[in-house]
């Protein structure tokens, strides 16, 4: 694997002496009897989930049944019709800077501007999350963006563009991940290579929320699915 | 009729002409201009009226000239840009627009610093400078849209008929400030009565209008050069120029 | 020359300042165009070419990796 | 040639479904109006003088910023696309969007011209002539603001673009159009004023459909 | 608390890449400026008394117009909902989009003011009053435009609902603004109406930022 | 197939009255050396195709391979920057209206108003196609609309959006349809409707070209397949 991620290893030893601040196994986030509901349509009720740290959650379902709005909910988008959310056991409205800070949300939308470069993007991102900037060349190169660091996002085409949002993982240092559709216009060996990178998440201690309607081929223990069905 | 100006119209020809006449025209434009001016500046008599602030007219109307014939230039280029859809002129209508804005400038700027010792106020609202000014707004306006788009082919396209409609409306546009101005101005400034001027002072500017026009040329030259290397990058022929 | 002296001639009847002004600033425009024009084609060849560098380490970098 | 009846039918039920899309202009117009006693000051003359002059900058703003949606969300889901593709409806696309947009926004400056006139301390000659004029001229501004918006459909870069291109355009409508009320204020006839606007207007209805539909074609592609 | 810099870097990147955002308005303010003399008529003196008013009105309106874009490509490609997500950067975001939003659209309009002063006429006195004013006033303008765009940032309904929205707000401005312009052309002190419009100013920018983040919030979920 | 598509019948009588202009087997479409280039990337080159009446193409590729642009070309919507399209040997060009009446392009975005119900969209596609107006309520109940007809689309899900849009095809009296990526959005059994749809159209002598990302599950004879590579 080393060979693969060369870069995964000069960025990661920041986790090492940081470790996450809720240890593996233990309850990180939880939802209880959550609903809602969008222009007078139930979309899922009495829902109750469970995430635990070095656990991984994939919310399945057909288009429409609700994912992404559960997605929001989670990452304290969008405030619930019914139910709360508890981060740590604690109320997720007591805590919500400490969440929002140990919580990485990449939704529908890459959240890369079209006018500026890959690396400026990455700079902007590392600048939101309060962290210094560094080099991102062989972070970009091992996404295979190699030499197409420098030109405006626009001129990318949809994949390498999901490329670049995507790379902000690998510098987060944020235990829990929600992510809408990652795999979205990327082909396979990129959504090899991304599942790889869960993994090392994962065994890291570190939590992922996901939906995807390609199926995971990745072999982990905490691996979890929920099945919202989608109701007219 | 456009079968013999076909070769022409293909962007490689087009490019190495461009760079062949280049230098010509240039240096035609700068000696006629430096000419000109200088003729213009310290060899004539001052005006008996006026004295010494005429000689701005050996700026002021070259420049107003070729400010309505460089836009009448453009709106060719985008006329058959739209209807034979050559590609070239498609170009070339982006490529003029920021000289004629430069003229229309020069025209205003001159026209003002002419005004402030004739009329006593650097700005009336006069026919002729309003719709001068309007001019400038037209340029302007063909540069802002060209230059909205993410494609570029779109925003060229686009432009040239925006050129189109703006020059079916510049006489409207015209006809309208001048008929509006008489309403409201009595004869309170002067009008621009036109001087008869004594030919010593004729040839100098008539030098300076050929100056501006063949300037026009030179700068319309270098700036389709730079348009076709744009729009042909992915050709062979430019490639090999900008490997080496 | 018509004027008796460079004083005469840069004072021009007491207009110097409009006709030095209408002067000067369309020379400097015009000189702006010139050389911006200019600019813009050398600076889009050297884009162009570094692109063409790049589009041929990029090609060498996909070959490694396959 | 494709019937206009079911395509304009389409513009209003739209209409009807988005009442924002007539009651903001209309409102932006009467804000605009009455920004100006503010800033200018109340004194009854000065308004009476400046008043046709500011109703149609007003105008012109309000017909030229409501116009700036029309295409948007027709272009956005598909429907222009498909429709350059089969060609031969677009002109009664365009034609209906282009009577619909002067129903939803011309007509109802018209219409409130009684309150304007109460507002600037308008004349009852001058209010006629000012009725007059937007009869006029607001189909005008239609055409005009339609092909504004035809031709920045796909530039994403709001409604200042196409006021840009747009303004110098409008420029012998407005010198026309205040000329005709000023000198009904004092009295004179301004038939000419009103000949020249309606060979604008028809001008402008003879060329804008087919500028607007290949603008559209060139947005497209 | 995130550091302002890295932000406005990004915003002035931007505004160096996207040369219309901010050259656009700044055109806009001139052609509107230029309406007022074609529809009102081309004496000195009248220009004179309506300037301040008119200078005022249109500042505004390009203010307005040029704020609509400032959410909109960053609420797009999902920025401002990840920036909501990890609210931390969120304020530090919004300071540099307002900042960045007066430095491309209100600095050029105090730079613009001697050209203006030439076009309408003004005297020394109110040019001085209007540069002034203009400084003190175009930031209140950003503020509440921002505001604005901030609360229709997800609304698509283009500029005119954003001026309904904000054009009520900017009045004491426009009152405040004019009155110091149209004092300082009589020879009266206008330092009251400064200090008022300095009073307001700093209301504001005590107030909106809070507001502005509270409306992304909102317009996200 | 006639249990599955009891309203087919009901409304394809009418081609029975009015045979395809061109007959199968026939040359449809042909396209001589064309190319695009794209924000000055060649997207493809020197490209010839034909398509013949009965006849079905699928265009393949990864994303971002030019396949979007490759149907635009086709539907008139772009010129080629090099090349030519012959329509029954004819350029398109000259025979322009005659093309466009005999086409039916369905691209990326739906064509479907988000204010007007599944029915008024309906009607207005309608209007466009000079078609007679009609009862479209059987129509929509096939494509499992039944009881969505008369709320605004936008309250429809993604997958139901998308099959108001292609009921079009259902009354289209067009020989040639161009569809990029019809089955974005649909579901399994959506996905199986349309391809029986697509067979008939076929039989009765239309011709389709398509692009998909999935692997189409009809089997048929005249099916062929074009594979755009991807060059950066
Ligand atoms: C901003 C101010 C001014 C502008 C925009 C302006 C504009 C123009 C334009 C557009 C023309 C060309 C007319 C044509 O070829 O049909 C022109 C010509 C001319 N202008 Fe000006 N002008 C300005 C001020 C002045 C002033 C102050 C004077 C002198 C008192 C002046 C004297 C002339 C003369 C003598 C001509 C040549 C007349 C002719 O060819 O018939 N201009 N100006
Ligand atoms: N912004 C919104 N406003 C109102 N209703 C919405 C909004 N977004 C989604 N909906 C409704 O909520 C339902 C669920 O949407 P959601 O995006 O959660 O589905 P999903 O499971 O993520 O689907 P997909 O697989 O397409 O991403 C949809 O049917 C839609 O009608
Ligand atoms: N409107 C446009 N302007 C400029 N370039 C474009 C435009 N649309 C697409 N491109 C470029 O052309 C390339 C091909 O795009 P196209 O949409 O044809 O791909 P595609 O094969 O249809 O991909 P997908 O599978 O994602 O639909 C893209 O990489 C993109 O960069
Ligand atoms: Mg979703
Ligand atoms: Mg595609």
């Amino acid at each position: 694997m080393r060979a693969i991620f060369p870069i995964v290893d000069s960025q990661r030893p920041v986790i090492k002496h940081q470790p996450f601040s809720v240890p593996v196994g233990q309850l990180l986030l939880q939802a209880q009897s959550l609903s809602c509901i969008r222009q007078d349509r139930v979309l899922f009720e009495q829902l109750s989930l469970q995430v635990h740290a070095g656990e991984l959650l994939q919310v399945a379902g057909k288009n429409g049944a609700g994912k992404s709005s559960l997605l929001r909910l989670l990452a304290g988008l969008a405030t619930p019709d019914e139910g709360q959310l508890l981060y740590c056991r604690q109320p997720v409205a007591d805590v919500a800077t400490d969440y929002a800070a140990n919580l990485c949300y990449i939704g529908h939308h890459s959240g890369i501007h079209e006018q500026l470069t890959a690396l400026e993007n990455l700079a902007f991102w590392r600048a939101a999350a309060e962290l210094p900037q560094a080099d991102d060349l062989a972070l970009l190169a091992t996404l295979g963006l190699a030499g197409l660091e420098d030109i405006p996002c626009r001129m990318l085409s949809a994949g390498q563009q999901r490329r670049v949002s995507l790379a902000r993982l690998w510098f987060s240092r944020s235990q829990l991940w929600i992510l809408d559709e990652p795999f979205t216009a990327l082909d396979q060996s990129a959504i090899a290579m991304l599942q790889q990178f869960f993994l090392q998440h994962l065994t890291c201690g570190g939590a992922i929320i996901l939906t995807t309607h390609q199926p995971l081929s990745m072999v982990y223990d905490g691996l979890n699915t929920l099945e919202l069905a989608y109701r007219w | 009729m456009f079968k013999w100006l076909h070769p022409y119209a293909k962007p490689e020809t087009v490019y190495h002409l461009c760079g062949r006449l280049m230098p010509w025209l240039m240096g035609a434009a700068l000696l006629l201009l430096l000419l000109g001016n200088i003729w213009g500046l310290a060899f004539t008599p001052p005006d008996y009226q006026q004295g010494d602030s005429y000689r701005i007219i050996h700026l002021h109307v070259p420049a107003a000239i070729m400010s309505m014939g460089t836009y009448s230039a453009m709106a060719i280029a985008a006329f058959i840009a739209l209807v034979w859809q050559v590609k070239v002129a498609q170009w070339s209508v982006l490529a003029i627009a920021p000289i004629g804005a430069v003229y229309t400038a020069i025209a205003l700027i001159t026209g003002m610093a002419w005004g402030k010792p004739m009329w006593g106020t650097w700005w009336v609202w006069d026919a002729r400078l309003t719709s001068e000014l309007i001019l400038l707004f037209l340029y302007l306006g063909v540069i802002a849209l060209s230059g909205a788009f993410s494609d570029r082919q779109t925003g060229a396209k686009v432009a040239s008929l925006l050129a189109v409609v703006g020059v079916i409306n510049l006489p409207i546009i015209h006809f309208s400030v001048e008929w509006w101005n008489t309403l409201h101005q009595g004869a309170s400034i002067t009008k621009f009565a036109k001087p008869s001027i004594d030919p010593s002072m004729l040839w100098p500017l008539l030098i300076s209008i050929l100056a501006f026009k063949i300037l026009m040329l030179a700068l319309l030259c270098v700036r389709l050069r730079t348009a076709i290397l744009v729009n042909e990058q992915h050709r062979p022929w430019v490639k090999a120029m900008a490997g080496d | 020359m018509y004027f008796q002296s460079w004083a005469e001639f840069w004072a021009m009847g007491g207009y110097g300042l409009f006709v030095w002004l209408s002067f000067g600033s369309s020379y400097v425009m015009l000189a702006a165009l010139a050389w911006y024009s200019q600019y813009q084609h050398k600076q889009f060849k050297r884009q162009l070419s570094a692109k063409l560098a790049r589009e041929k380490r990029l090609q060498q970098y996909q070959e490694q990796a396959h | 040639m494709v019937t206009l009846g079911p395509f304009l039918k389409r513009e209003l039920r739209l209409l009807a479904r988005q009442k924002a899309d007539w009651l903001n202009p209309v409102l932006f117009f009467l804000i605009v109006l009455s920004l100006f006693p503010l800033g200018v000051g109340p004194e009854p003359n000065l308004l009476r003088i400046i008043a046709p002059g500011v109703i149609w900058i007003a105008a012109l703003l309000s017909v030229l910023l409501a116009a700036e949606r029309l295409f948007k969300d027709d272009y956005r889901n598909g429907v222009v696309e498909q429709l350059v593709a089969s060609r031969q409806p677009l002109l009664a696309f365009v034609l209906a969007k282009l009577l619909a947009n002067w129903l939803s926004t011309g007509l109802p400056l018209v219409l409130l011209s009684p309150l304007v006139a109460l507002l600037l301390n308008v004349d009852m000659a001058s209010f006629i002539a000012m009725v007059l004029t937007l009869l006029l001229g607001t189909p005008l501004l239609s055409l005009l603001s339609v092909l504004g918006a035809a031709l920045t459909v796909s530039a994403d870069k709001g409604g200042i673009l196409l006021a840009l291109l747009i303004l110098p355009l409008y420029i012998p409508l407005l010198i026309f159009a205040s000329a005709a009320m000023e000198a009904a204020s004092m009295a004179l006839p301004y038939h000419g004023q009103l000949a020249v606007m309606l060979a604008m207007l028809l001008f402008a209805l003879a060329l804008v459909p087919v500028a607007v539909t290949s603008a559209l074609k060139i947005n497209v592609s």
